[in-house]
């Protein structure tokens, strides 16, 4: 028994609808014989059958629309359909809606396949999926920075691991850093400059549109031809190129409040007193609370400022301005500054110190705070106009708390007082708000057992 | 000093007296002497079997000269203009460029085809145009384009030689130029791009005409201190890639100068290279100097203004440094 | 304990506090804040520091009698 | 009208005829089944053209041909199993399955190929004579090409050549009244295709296209005259494809009746009747026609299922004499 298969009338043709039969169960076809129609997109075509023999079933009903190579009918041997005839009878009886079970389909599965063109395709679907799913670029950079992909939890489409994902690890898990930190540097002068440890961030282009060039990574001042430069060193020269690009593209405000720190200091000592010298408390860790408390109430302060807008920072993590013997300065932050014990905060606050001195912070913790605390009343300076971390939107400064003339229910009296600063984004909060910010620290400050 | 001209004529002479399969036809080859006088005195030399003037019919006697070839001559057929040889393209690229393919391998096109091509002679819009790319898009067939006196006898030699269909284009404005001409000397392979003024800041990139163009602006830019590598293409197709990424991996930088229109040119391509496999070598933007999109207008300011200058290139490369 | 001990053990708690100044030479009688820079987390960790070398307990309000590494060294040797 | 010719002659022409309409029956039931892929143009209706031409032509000579070539490389003597892998797109076809249908090569039997692009095969055949002039060879080459080629500026341009330089290259229009879908009074000024030559000095002549013997005789008698007069000559060769122009078509711009009135002019059937009043063949040596051309086909069938797939790492071979990259 043969099959008559819906035919590929052009290469283009991928099925067809069977427009017409010509000829019903019973007759007899030979080699040559036109015994259908079939529409396709050029037209209705005649279609002829290959074998002879005679129609025993019509498997595809007129105006049914089927794939190349589904079978349309079987044509049997001439001799066998006779020996067939009361089945074939059956056959012809059967209502036109009550056709054989399409078996057309299972052919349709089969014939195609055998296409010479199939080789092109062939593997195609299954591309190897398995490992991370990261571009060139991104394998590349992870290459460098001796990143293994396998670790790294994808952000983009898909769980697509992106260049920022990479960077983050490398930097111990940090955020991605906001796109306007993005430096125009020429690929050649990036290669040369991950090649020489040269942290391009430091670096002044000289370049097409300010591009920092390959010159400039050469001369660029790289104090020890080590693989790597000390963790303090790259994390200041990171924070140097900050400050230049904030003072050119921040539109800074201040607002200054002097506040009565008597209450917080006399709390202090008489806590202090009856800690072991371990839980002793400093003042600044009061301070600093009474900002991550402040900033609860006013969030405009507590963001960061990414392509072209102010983003609300989702917790609070004060930044503490750590200065370094030898001039250099960090600003590591202290995640969640608002929430736990005092006490854990301070035991929080010695150990950053104590790692920004050692220089061995994690760079997490220097690209994650959301606002910065620096304080220099130490060296008696009676206050400070600080300068804001991009992408951050605020700065709080604080001079020495020093005994002053201060006026108390009518009467001059000396009180210890301490200035604090409050530097903002103009962009993002107005004066207004900064100065509402400064009398809810002052406040806070005032009921130190409540911190 | 021997001219271009005078360095094809050369070519053509030695390989019609070495190779009787060799034969040069084309319109106004024979008495005229050649729209260039490029063959002027040949036709005297080897009569009209082996110098054909052909009917003004670009498709079939290129066509003809393709199945000359294939029947085991070793046709040199000269189309007057580039764009002239666009009635002919159905040949290229129908036949000359995929016979031996689509016969597995069984008929060979060893046809050598010459063109003047580029403008800066005032001929307008329908004679000075440099199509060069158009025939280097394409598999099948090989594109020379030489620059100097010297490789313009050896690259016709070269094409001649060759088992594949080679064009040869010669730009219409160094016919005139004077250059020594070694014919003993082993010339170098024609399929190798050659670098024509080594230097360290920059590579310009170029071909054809423009080599002369950007071997002036080096010059300049040496006087303003910068060191230019100029580096002369010669073929087109196939694309010498490995010297134009070495220069560039020296340089950093890369200026590419083209007499075509900058959209889809070889500068394209170039470009294209540049950013594959030169990426983490670059310094600046890679920068093209092109023919603006216009046709080329006849008035001769415009003209100028169109296609690439020495100016062009040295602003061109001073930008590649930037301010510092 | 002699005093070059105790000065020893006072000198190790400070690099502990500020490991840069290990390779520094630290005149005994110089003022630890204004000279060496420390400031008051600095001088609270030091003094937590000799706590747990030697057990004594130095008060907030005695931070002025410990301003130099002289001071400190008469003022642990007289409660040790 | 009785056959001039002999008993083996006509046992030649019947068989080849006969071999060609099976090969292509065959074609077209495989393209069907997607065996065949492309473009696939049946020559069935004109095959006395191909049998009675290349009957006529010597081996030394050249042969360009259309896309509707099948019968010429077939009678030219390219095996049937190289012409169906070629089909079938293997390594083992006669183009290395890089050609396809339209495109069947032949280095050895001089046929210079199946031509797809229409009139681009005429300035080739005159490059070829030109050659055979220049190296003073005899050899004629002739070029197949339809009437639709005409139209095209190449046809006019390569007579124009060829008679000016007096090349040995035989024309031979095989006009089957229609350019793909559009008939002869549609794209001609002149229906009369042999009136062009004479315009540039080259004989023409035309012969009816569907009697083998008549164009086995016209063919060689032109050739031989090309030959001795190492000029060109023209022969119109008037047929007529009785399938669509590829494959299928809906046939939109032909009647079902035009089909069938030209149907009566089946060249072989005609033959074969002629042949058997004529006392020529019998039916018993038409049987044996059929079951060795049935025998041809199903051992080129088994080649090309058997052939194999040329590597996709070599498939940069063949764009140059040696591999650029």
């Amino acid at each position: 028994m043969a099959e008559f298969i819906m035919p590929s009338l052009g290469a283009d043709m991928t099925a067809g609808i069977l427009a017409k039969w010509r000829v019903a169960v019973g007759d007899t076809v030979s080699h040559g014989d036109i015994i259908a129609e079939v529409e396709t997109d050029k037209g209705l075509i005649e279609v002829e059958v290959f074998e002879s023999g005679v129609v025993e079933r019509l498997l595809v009903e007129e105006g049914e629309k089927v794939p190349v190579g589904t079978v349309l009918a079987e044509i049997g041997a001439e001799s066998a359909a006779a020996a067939e005839s009361p089945r074939k009878a059956d056959a012809s009886h059967r209502p036109r809606g009550a056709l054989a079970p399409s078996p057309a389909h299972r052919a349709g599965s089969t014939g195609p396949a055998a296409a010479p063109g199939s080789i092109i395709s062939a593997g195609s679907s299954d591309v190897d999926l398995d490992g991370p799913l990261a571009s060139p670029a991104v394998r590349r950079r992870a290459h460098e920075l001796d990143v293994p992909l396998e670790g790294v939890q994808g952000s983009g489409e898909h769980g697509r691991i992106t260049l920022d994902d990479v960077q983050g690890v490398a930097q111990g898990g940090a955020a991605p850093a906001p796109s306007s930190d993005r430096i125009r540097i020429s690929p050649y002068a990036r290669r040369i400059a991950t090649e020489r440890g040269v942290d391009v961030s430091q670096i002044r282009g000289t370049g097409p549109g300010g591009a920092i060039q390959a010159n400039d990574v050469l001369s660029a001042r790289v104090p020890e031809p080590r693989k790597s430069m000390p963790a303090a060193e790259r994390m200041q020269r990171a924070i140097a190129a900050a400050m230049t690009r904030a003072n050119d593209e921040i539109p800074h405000y201040y607002v200054e409040h002097s506040i009565d720190m008597g209450r917080a200091l006399a709390w202090l000592r008489e806590t202090n007193a009856s800690l072991s010298v371990s839980q002793r408390l400093v003042s600044g860790v009061l301070v600093l609370r009474a900002v991550a408390h402040a900033l609860r109430k006013h969030k405009k302060l507590n963001a960061t400022w990414q392509g072209g807008e102010a983003v609300p920072s989702a917790g609070i993590h004060v930044g503490l301005a750590v200065s370094l013997r030898g001039g250099g300065l960090v600003a590591p932050a202290l995640r969640n500054t608002d929430e736990g014990s005092l006490s854990d905060l301070m035991a929080r606050m010695t150990d950053l110190v104590a790692r920004s001195r050692a220089g061995v912070l994690r760079s997490s913790e220097l690209t994650s705070s959301t606002i910065t605390l620096t304080s220099l009343g130490e060296r008696g300076v009676e206050s400070v106009t600080p300068i804001i971390f991009p992408p951050q939107v605020a700065i709080v400064g604080c001079g020495a708390t020093l005994e002053r003339p201060w006026v108390v229910e009518g009467q001059v009296v000396p009180r210890p007082i301490m200035r604090v600063t409050l530097g903002a984004d103009h962009r993002v909060s107005s004066g207004h708000q900064g100065a509402r910010f400064l009398s809810t620290l002052d406040r806070l400050l005032q009921d130190p057992e409540k911190l | 000093m021997t001219t271009y001209r005078d360095a094809v004529r050369t070519a053509l002479q030695t390989l019609l007296r070495e190779d009787s399969r060799v034969f040069l036809m084309g319109e106004d080859v024979g008495r005229y002497g050649g729209p260039y006088a490029v063959s002027k005195s040949l036709l005297k030399e080897f009569g009209e079997e082996r110098v054909r003037d052909t009917p003004l019919c670009e498709s079939t006697f290129v066509g003809a000269g393709i199945g000359a070839a294939v029947g085991g001559m070793r046709p040199i057929v000269e189309v007057m203009t580039v764009n002239f040889s666009l009635l002919a393209l159905d040949q290229v690229v129908n036949n000359a460029a995929v016979m031996r393919h689509m016969s597995g391998g069984q008929f060979e096109v060893p046809i050598a085809v010459r063109m003047a091509t580029g403008g800066g002679k005032q001929l307008a819009a329908q004679h000075s145009h440099s199509l060069e790319n158009w025939y280097a898009h394409i598999p099948g067939i090989k594109v020379l384009a030489p620059a100097t006196v010297q490789d313009a006898h050896d690259m016709l030699l070269a094409a001649v030689e060759d088992p594949d269909p080679v064009f040869v284009f010669e730009h219409q404005m160094l016919y005139g130029i004077e250059g020594p001409l070694d014919t003993e000397a082993t010339p170098p392979s024609p399929w190798k791009a050659a670098v024509r003024r080594p230097g360290t800041d920059v590579s310009l990139i170029a071909y054809g005409g423009s080599v002369h163009k950007a071997l002036t602006a080096a010059e300049e830019l040496e006087k303003a201190g910068m060191s230019a590598e100029v580096i002369d293409l010669r073929s087109l197709r196939p694309l010498d890639r490995e010297t134009i990424l070495q220069s560039v991996s020296h340089t950093h930088r890369a200026v590419v100068i083209d007499e075509a229109w900058k959209t889809g040119s070889l500068a394209s391509e170039i470009s294209a290279i540049l950013a594959e496999d030169a990426f983490y070598e670059l310094d600046a933007p890679v920068a093209r100097v092109c023919t603006l999109e216009v046709p080329i207008p006849y008035a001769k300011h415009l003209e100028e203004a169109a296609i690439p200058q020495v100016d062009r290139i040295v602003e061109a490369a001073k930008r590649t440094v930037g301010d510092g | 304990m002699t005093s070059d001990e105790i000065r020893s053990t006072l000198l190790t708690c400070l690099t502990d506090v500020a490991p840069d100044l290990a390779d520094e030479e630290i005149e005994d009688d110089a003022d630890l804040r204004d000279e060496l820079d420390l400031d008051s987390m600095d001088i609270l960790r030091w003094v937590q520091g000799i706590h747990k070398a030697l057990r004594v307990e130095i008060p907030e309000e005695d931070y002025g009698k410990i301003a130099s590494l002289n001071d400190a060294i008469a003022y642990v040797a007289a409660r040790i | 009208m009785t056959l001039d010719i002999s008993r083996d002659q006509a046992l030649d022409l019947l068989r080849d005829m006969i071999r060609i309409r099976r090969l292509e029956e065959k074609s077209a039931e495989l393209y069907s089944k997607q065996k065949i892929r492309g473009f696939l143009h049946l020559y069935i209706g004109e095959e006395a053209v191909g049998v009675g031409a290349m009957h006529a032509l010597r081996e030394d000579d050249n042969i360009v041909a259309t896309y509707r070539e099948h019968g010429h490389a077939l009678i030219r003597g390219i095996p049937a199993c190289e012409i169906m892998a070629e089909m079938y797109g293997k390594a083992n076809g006669c183009s290395g399955g890089r050609g396809g249908s339209m495109h069947l090569f032949s280095a050895k039997r001089r046929f210079y190929g199946g031509h797809a692009i229409v009139g681009g095969g005429l300035p080739i055949a005159v490059g070829l004579a030109l050659a055979d002039k220049m190296k003073g060879e005899s050899r004629v080459t002739a070029c197949f090409f339809g009437d639709g080629a005409t139209d095209e500026g190449e046809f006019h341009e390569s007579l124009n050549l060829a008679a000016l330089w007096k090349l040995p290259v035989l024309f031979l229009c095989e006009n089957n009244e229609y350019a793909m879908g559009t008939a002869l009074y549609r794209h001609v000024s002149d229906r009369d295709i042999a009136n062009n030559p004479p315009a540039y000095g080259i004989p023409a002549d035309s012969v009816n296209g569907m009697d083998v013997v008549a164009v086995e005789r016209a063919v060689h008698n032109e050739a031989e005259l090309v030959r001795e007069t190492s000029q060109p000559r023209f022969l119109e060769l008037k047929t007529y494809r009785f399938r669509a122009h590829s494959m299928y078509d809906a046939e939109l711009y032909r009647s079902k009746e035009e089909v069938e009135e030209h149907k009566k002019q089946d060249p072989i059937e005609n033959f074969q009747a002629r042949a058997i009043s004529d006392g020529l063949v019998t039916q018993a040596d038409i049987d044996a026609i059929e079951a060795d051309a049935a025998k041809e086909i199903a051992e080129a069938i088994e080649f090309a299922e058997h052939g194999e797939w040329e590597p996709v790492e070599d498939i940069t071979r063949h764009t140059y004499a040696r591999d650029l990259s």
